[in-house]
């Protein structure tokens, strides 16, 4: 029991370090939390149920149509709202403010075109064949999820650490001001990774119901909330840090619903509030404080 | 034909203004000293040249291209850059740091760039590796000062290049500025540490805002008026 | 000295990350004098001021007033004692009145202190106190600190470069207003770029460097002292 | 004195905004000049309990226009018949909107008859106000047993038992066919937790102590770790008690993890059987067990309304949706209803109530035998239990282990 | 002390109170007399409930800039804190609500650690402590004293109008209260910490105790009014006292209005609860939809919320 607990709870885990990824990079980079993060996996979700059941495409073809479809929601959306916001006396306060209003709307709009009955993809949409480990099966729903996420996640590490453009983004995470002071398109580069961020959760909720089951327009919050818990418990704008803070709840999660099944639901919360009460720079974090 | 040619520039926050009616001129290939206390504008008069504050009139030419209303990363690619008080981005490795600097140029020129750098400040191929937090002070100017040499500018600002360092560290400052002194870019450097005066071709004085005496450092020395008032010096 | 100083602090050291701002600082101070505090940008001044407010806590050494350890007394428990400040970038509450800053202070501060009438007019800000204190220029604003101090009721007042930005005629009053703190028992630490304001007010100075203190004394010997001339204004080596 | 203005406006917007919160109060018609049988009733377009609360409610529109269809519904105290006319508002699954709506209908719509929404959430709050305002609650799903004291004759279950009555027959057919090895899941809500303390005493009375029983909270959706858990334990049968959004995640997990068991049972497939074919596949439900609800369970002595085949046709055709449990239930709300107003004597609450207390145990519907006991608590229908068969194109059919009769 | 201006602005200091006394008076009176003129006292009911959780969330994010989302955490609290003392000491209904207002601000003295955050670290943070205190209550474990997941059923006590005049005087304290912290030094204070917490401290404030009153008062109003509404309820069940959408209505409305005002939050309850039930009762199906486009466009065009409207020409707001 133990094993398999754990083998799923970092299957689950480095799934949900990929679904907090994009809210890490928007943090990180802005200094903003996208409140609507959850709300664009579902969408993702839903993109993936819809092209399945009326379109016969498969999920892997929606990873790529929904990373594009939403990096371009994303950069539609940054224009209109995300300078203004900036330009504000209070833009972290503002921003968390708006983003729960587009939360709202996006749950309205899911409600009015998808209804609301909680939708699904099958299991076997990747094959029934499983995957034997250590005297214990898993589903190849999840192996597929969990192979899926670790590439994005190392491609967006290798995206932040050997390419030009992501050095400029981690320039403007480490120091805004210093990064337009050394005349680096810090507009652009905030563009490209609020889109980036939104096309890679819409990424991951393609994924997501392999991995929760089921959703409806509802699970945005929580979600939201769950990948906050995983950014806090990692360290901020380290997608390494989206790894450890995923694992870390997956693992937990699985522990509690083997051992403490009723009290499972707590898991996010409780790690969250440990997390921001004892070390809120997370467990990557290096608590240096600037002068 | 100035390389930086300022006139009558207003700058300020809100309605108010820091800067009155500055008038001021960098020519190519020299060394120009902006002298004043502690709140007298020069931070303000230097971002407000790199685009960091808007400017509320006035206009500022660089070689011939009006750069008044561009912003900082247009700045930089028109040839400027600025070396700020922190200078480095303390999160990022020394070598992204320069690369940060050099983020206009093409790849082949970039790790071009590097090499002769490295070469020249031998401190920063040891610690290439390392974040730049793991600096000392000293180690920290001259990541800066290399990072704002990376991007090839005709034109360097450099916001107090003295703060924060040992006496040391500061004469080695101003003997790498030395360097400089009849060949590559210009450099306009504002400073309350008169020693920086000694390499420099022209001052400006910068006081409450308003440039109150311009001319060479032998002029300034002569200008007993003006040290008193300035620098307390009787 | 021959009064019981008002403020000791031993060996103040204050580190961020690895980088040491304090390195092992001691100093006093009495009451009715006035310290200039003075050395280049970086050398620790705003922090020793800092650690003797209580915005940050030094992480080792001590800092005693008034026969109490206050090392790790809380900001406003500090301010109620009669410790209190004005800031280099000045701090005032931008949403309210000049008036009402001042009067907060005086509401929540250390009595017997001056009024907000008085620490109005003491500044000279009486003809603006209906307007918000985002209204002010950054010279008013500075005096807006200085008065909101006043109204605390200080015993001991930190100042942290009030000069930078004011006109000569300004810096006159100041002096003048610091000095007449002064003579009514106020301690003052002053700390300052411009020499020629220091040298007005001070008859002691600390000079600091990279954390340390250098050099005590007046100011007229430190110009003479080597180590001094070296950092501060850039000669020798 | 500007505040005072807008002070002045405060109390204009008050008046305006509670203007706009509906009509202005009149007074309850008296019999004689009612032209309309009004019901009132809510149900949840958006929320958690929307999936069950739209169907119920079609069921009910439906039944309403079917008799509509034929002049309306005779009414006893009237001696003619009258147009049933719906005033419905959408709570959104809130609880706390539900409460001011079940209010508004009756204090400013004036309804006749009040139905509740789908559920016991929804149901709950509906209950002392309906009992405080003297109007009775035709309850429809609210299966919370709390809802029925001796001292509130204001409340009437239409269809379904009390949820803790629900496991009766699933005890029965696990002693029966000797299973000593039983495995429970169940969330721990109202419904689910207590059929699980139900089953489990039932059980225990049979001296079999289950392997496993485990609460989960409600919103749990990956059931793959439970699951393996419960294997461990060897069960023979396994019995996952949840909402039906925990019965899909469970059956998927269950699919995924190629498990094999004697007996697999779940609640929900039974009531939503289209549901699960279409979001975890037929082949998923294959073979378990549930509570096989109409229109999965046919009931031949149907004496009142349309038989299942019949409703199942005509509901289609009106609506375009296919039959659900729910939709059943909603329509045999209408049936109690119409029932009710063909023999109470007057329209006053209490006697309505008495015409139902008088009818009870004699009226057979495609839901059942409708039978309350002295609280207004359903007792007539019974679930029994039922083996699912699925073929490959989605048909569901049933067959019952357990009598539907018991 | 005793010059011309000091006096002045004394007199201007009462005449504000006297506007502002205006506006309990007028909630004292509208509330106690629209029973009269209006039938559905439920409505009426909530839209006193949700103005006084709108003052509590105006209390602590107009004064102190902490952004609730947690904040039906301690309404919940309060409904558990009231049903438990009439099921389980059986205590009478007004007495069962003192001890659910108690009860939510025990529970914020346990919380005051999450006070050490800011931004949206606090906001998440207290959505995922009421999370915390939702799943606790409704815990099987808890059956004895909360009846876990079965819910509360207390139509022993069921008093609509009695709790509706409860809700009233609470209501009025509520508003009292926050006149009285805006306009006493106090208020100030708060919002010289909001500004400058540094300069607050150093001005004498004792900056962590002034924000732990104001957390546990904006407890107190959540949990008074939850235990007046699960007493108006009678019968609910965990998830109905938890429910998120009451968190976020009351800083929709509060934002709405216009934070930091004593009017604010008055004019975003009426006026926006009056829209929900406007809109509800027809079709809410677009209500979800309207207010968060209501909400982004706020932040992008008037954060001040509508009362900013007559601030902005330079005019006092009470």
């Amino acid at each position: 029991m133990f094993t398999y607990s754990l083998v799923s709870g970092i299957l689950f885990g480095i799934f949900f370090g990929f679904m907090a990824l994009g809210l890490n990079l928007i943090f990180g980079v802005m200094e903003m939390v996208n409140l609507a993060h959850g709300d664009f996996v579902v969408l993702g979700g839903y993109v993936a149920i819809m092209a399945l059941t009326s379109l016969h495409i498969n999920p892997v073809v929606s990873l790529v149509i929904a990373l594009v479809l939403f990096f371009l929601v994303g950069l539609g959306l940054f224009f209109p709202l995300i300078p203004r916001l900036s330009n504000s006396r209070d833009p972290e306060m503002l921003s968390l403010i708006l983003f729960f209003g587009l939360s709202q709307v996006l749950e309205a709009l899911m409600v009015i075109k998808f209804g609301v009955n909680p939708e699904s993809l099958p299991l076997s949409v990747f094959g029934n064949s499983s995957w034997h480990f250590l005297g214990q099966s898993y589903q190849i729903a999840w192996i597929v999820t969990a192979l899926v996420s670790l590439v994005m996640i190392t491609l967006t590490y290798v995206f932040l650490y050997y390419t030009s453009l992501g050095r400029a983004v981690r320039a403007v995470m480490g120091n805004r001001e210093e990064a337009l002071a050394s005349g680096l398109p810090v507009k652009r580069t905030s563009a490209i990774i609020f889109a980036i961020g939104i096309g890679l959760a819409a990424m991951s909720g393609v994924l997501s119901p392999l991995m929760i089951g089921s959703l409806d327009p509802t699970s945005g919050l929580g979600l939201t909330t769950i990948a906050f818990a995983i950014v806090v418990i990692g360290s901020l704008g380290n997608p390494l840090g989206s790894v450890v803070g995923g694992l870390v709840y997956g693992v937990s999660l699985m522990l509690m619903q083997t051992y403490l099944s009723s009290w499972s639901v707590l898991v996010p919360y409780l790690l969250l509030l440990i997390i921001v009460l004892v070390k809120p720079s997370g467990l990557l974090g290096k608590g240096v404080r600037h002068a | 034909m100035a390389l930086l040619h300022i006139s009558s520039l207003y700058v300020g926050y809100n309605s108010l203004n820091v800067l009155t009616d500055v008038n001021l001129d960098v020519e190519a290939g020299t060394q120009v000293v902006l002298l004043g206390a502690n709140g007298s504008g020069k931070t303000t008069l230097l971002k407000s040249l790199m685009g960091l504050l808007p400017v509320h009139a006035g206009q500022i030419v660089l070689d011939t291209q009006d750069i008044t209303r561009l912003g900082p990363s247009a700045r930089v690619r028109a040839g400027l850059a600025y070396l700020s008080e922190i200078g480095v981005i303390a999160s990022l490795s020394v070598e992204d740091n320069l690369n940060i600097g050099g983020y206009y140029l093409t790849r082949t020129l970039r790790r071009q760039q590097i090499r002769s750098l490295y070469q020249q400040l031998p401190i920063l191929y040891e610690k290439r590796k390392n974040p730049a937090s793991s600096l000392s002070g000293g180690q920290r100017k001259i990541l800066a000062f290399a990072k704002v040499l990376m991007g090839q500018p005709r034109l360097i600002l450099m916001d107090e290049p003295s703060a924060g360092l040992a006496p040391v560290m500061v004469n080695e400052m101003i003997q790498i500025l030395n360097t400089y002194r009849s060949h590559g870019p210009a450099f306009l450097i504002a400073e309350q540490n008169v020693k920086f005066l000694e390499g420099a071709h022209y001052v400006y004085v910068l006081d409450n805002g308003q440039i109150r005496f311009q001319g060479t450092p032998q002029d300034l020395d002569a200008d007993a008026h003006i040290k008193a008032a300035y620098f307390g010096l009787t | 000295m021959s009064r019981e100083p008002i403020l000791i602090f031993e060996n103040i050291v204050k580190k961020f990350g690895a980088f040491r701002a304090l390195d092992g600082v001691s100093g006093t101070l009495a009451p009715g004098e006035i310290l200039g505090l003075v050395g280049p940008n970086g050398s620790g001044k705003t922090t020793l001021i800092n650690v003797i407010a209580g915005l940050y806590y030094p992480d080792s050494g001590g800092v005693r007033s008034q026969e109490q350890d206050i090392t790790h007394w809380p900001m406003h428990k500090r301010a109620r004692m009669g410790i209190n400040r004005t800031f280099q970038i000045p701090k005032p509450f931008k949403s309210l009145s000049v008036e009402e800053n001042i009067a907060l202070a005086y509401h929540y501060g250390r009595k017997p202190a001056m009024s907000p009438q008085q620490a109005l007019d003491f500044v000279g800000l009486a003809p603006v106190k209906n307007q918000l204190a985002l209204q002010l220029n950054s010279s008013q604003q500075k005096l807006l600190d200085l008065a909101r101090a006043l109204a605390a009721g200080p015993r001991i007042l930190l100042i942290d470069e009030l000069a930078a930005g004011l006109s000569h005629q300004e810096l006159q009053v100041v002096a003048d207003h610091l000095q007449a703190l002064a003579q009514q028992d106020i301690a003052l630490i002053v700390v300052e770029h411009h020499l020629g304001f220091v040298n007005q007010l001070t008859e002691r100075v600390m000079v600091m460097n990279a954390g340390k203190e250098i050099f005590q004394g007046s100011l007229s010997r430190a110009a003479q002292d080597p180590t001094v001339s070296a950092v501060y204004l850039g000669t020798g080596s | 004195m500007k505040s005072t203005a807008i002070l002045g406006m405060a109390a204009v917007l008050l008046s305006a905004s509670l203007a706009g919160c509906g009509s202005s109060p009149s007074t309850a018609p008296s019999a004689k000049s009612i032209k309309d049988i009004t019901i009132g009733t809510l149900y949840a377009k958006s929320g958690a309990f929307a999936t069950s609360s739209m169907p119920e409610y079609s069921g009910l529109t439906f039944w309403a226009s079917q008799i509509n269809k034929t002049g309306g519904v005779y009414v006893k105290a009237l001696h003619k018949k009258v147009p049933v006319k719906i005033v419905a508002y959408n709570d959104q699954s809130s609880a706390t909107t539900a409460t001011t709506l079940y209010s508004q209908l009756i204090t400013v719509n004036h309804v006749n008859i009040l139905v509740a929404d789908f559920g016991s959430v929804l149901t709950s709050v509906a209950v002392p106000i309906a009992q405080e305002k003297k109007m009775l609650l035709f309850d429809q799903t609210g299966t919370g047993a709390s809802f029925f004291t001796p001292s509130n004759p204001y409340i009437v279950l239409t269809s379904l038992p009390t949820s803790g009555l629900w496991p009766t027959s699933l005890a029965q057919y696990l002693i029966h066919k000797g299973y000593s090895r039983i495995a429970i899941v169940y969330a721990t809500n109202d419904f689910d937790q207590s059929q699980d303390q139900t089953l489990v005493s039932k059980l225990k009375a049979a001296h079999i102590t289950p392997v496993y029983n485990n609460g989960v909270p409600t919103s749990t959706s990956s059931y793959s770790v439970l699951l393996n858990n419960m294997s461990h334990t060897n069960p023979q049968a396994v019995i996952e008690l949840g909402y039906p959004n925990n019965d899909i995640a469970f059956l998927q997990a269950l699919k995924a993890s190629g498990d094999h068991f004697n007996m697999v049972f779940t609640i929900f497939p039974g009531q939503l059987p289209q549901l699960f074919v279409s979001s975890v596949g037929p082949s998923s439900i294959n073979n378990t067990y549930t509570y096989p609800a109409p229109p999965l369970l046919t009931f031949s002595h149907v004496n009142y309304g349309l038989n299942t085949a019949q409703f199942d046709l005509a509901f289609k055709k009106a609506t375009g949706q296919s039959t659900n449990f729910l939709s059943i239930a909603g329509y045999n709300t209408g049936l109690i209803i119409q029932k009710t107003l063909s023999t109470a004597n007057s329209l006053n609450q209490l006697s309505l109530r008495h015409a139902v207390s008088r009818f009870s145990g004699s009226l057979s519907t495609l839901d059942g035998t409708f039978k309350i006991d002295s609280k207004g608590a359903q007792i007539g229908e019974t679930l029994p239990v039922g083996k699912i068969t699925t073929n490959s194109k989605g048909r569901v059919s049933v067959q019952f282990v357990t009598s539907p009769n018991s | 002390m005793l010059n011309t201006q000091l006096v002045e602005a004394g007199k201007r200091q009462r005449g504000r109170l006297l506007i502002n006394g205006v506006i309990p008076f007028l909630v004292l009176v509208g509330f106690s007399l629209s029973p009269f003129v209006y039938a559905n006292q439920a409505i009426l009911f909530q839209m006193m409930a949700f103005m006084a959780l709108a003052q509590g969330v105006n209390l602590l994010y107009g004064f102190t800039g902490y952004l609730p989302f947690g904040y039906v955490g301690f309404f919940g609290i309060g409904a558990y804190g009231m049903a438990i003392s009439i099921q389980l000491l059986h205590f009478p209904g007004l007495l069962a609500v003192v001890m659910g207002g108690l009860l939510s601000a025990i529970i914020a003295i346990i919380f005051l650690p999450l006070l050490r955050l800011s931004g949206a670290y606090f906001a998440i943070s207290s959505l995922a402590a009421a999370e915390v205190l939702s799943n606790v209550v409704s815990n099987s474990a808890m059956i004895h004293i909360t009846n876990g997941p079965y819910g509360e059923q207390l139509t022993q006590s069921y008093h609509p109008v009695t709790s509706y005049v409860a809700m009233v005087i609470v209501l009025v304290l509520t508003t009292v209260t926050v006149i009285f912290i805006r306009n006493m030094p106090f208020g100030r204070a708060l919002m010289a910490i909001r500004e400058d917490p540094v300069s607050a401290a150093m001005a004498g404030i004792a900056v962590v105790r002034s924000r732990s009153i104001v957390w546990l008062l904006s407890a107190l109003i959540a949990g008074l009014t939850g235990a007046i509404f699960g007493w108006h309820l009678s019968v609910f069940y965990p998830n109905t006292v938890f429910d998120l959408n009451i968190s976020i209505l009351a800083i929709v409305f509060t934002l709405f209005g216009g934070y930091g005002t004593v009017t604010g939050p008055v004019l975003g309850s009426i006026v926006l609860y009056g829209l929900y039930n406007a809109i509800g009762i027809s079709d809410p199906q677009y209500f979800q939809l309207i207010y968060g486009l209501l909400i982004v466009a706020l932040v992008l065009f008037l954060p001040g919320g509508i009362i900013s409207l007559i601030q902005r020409r330079g005019n006092y707001v009470p």
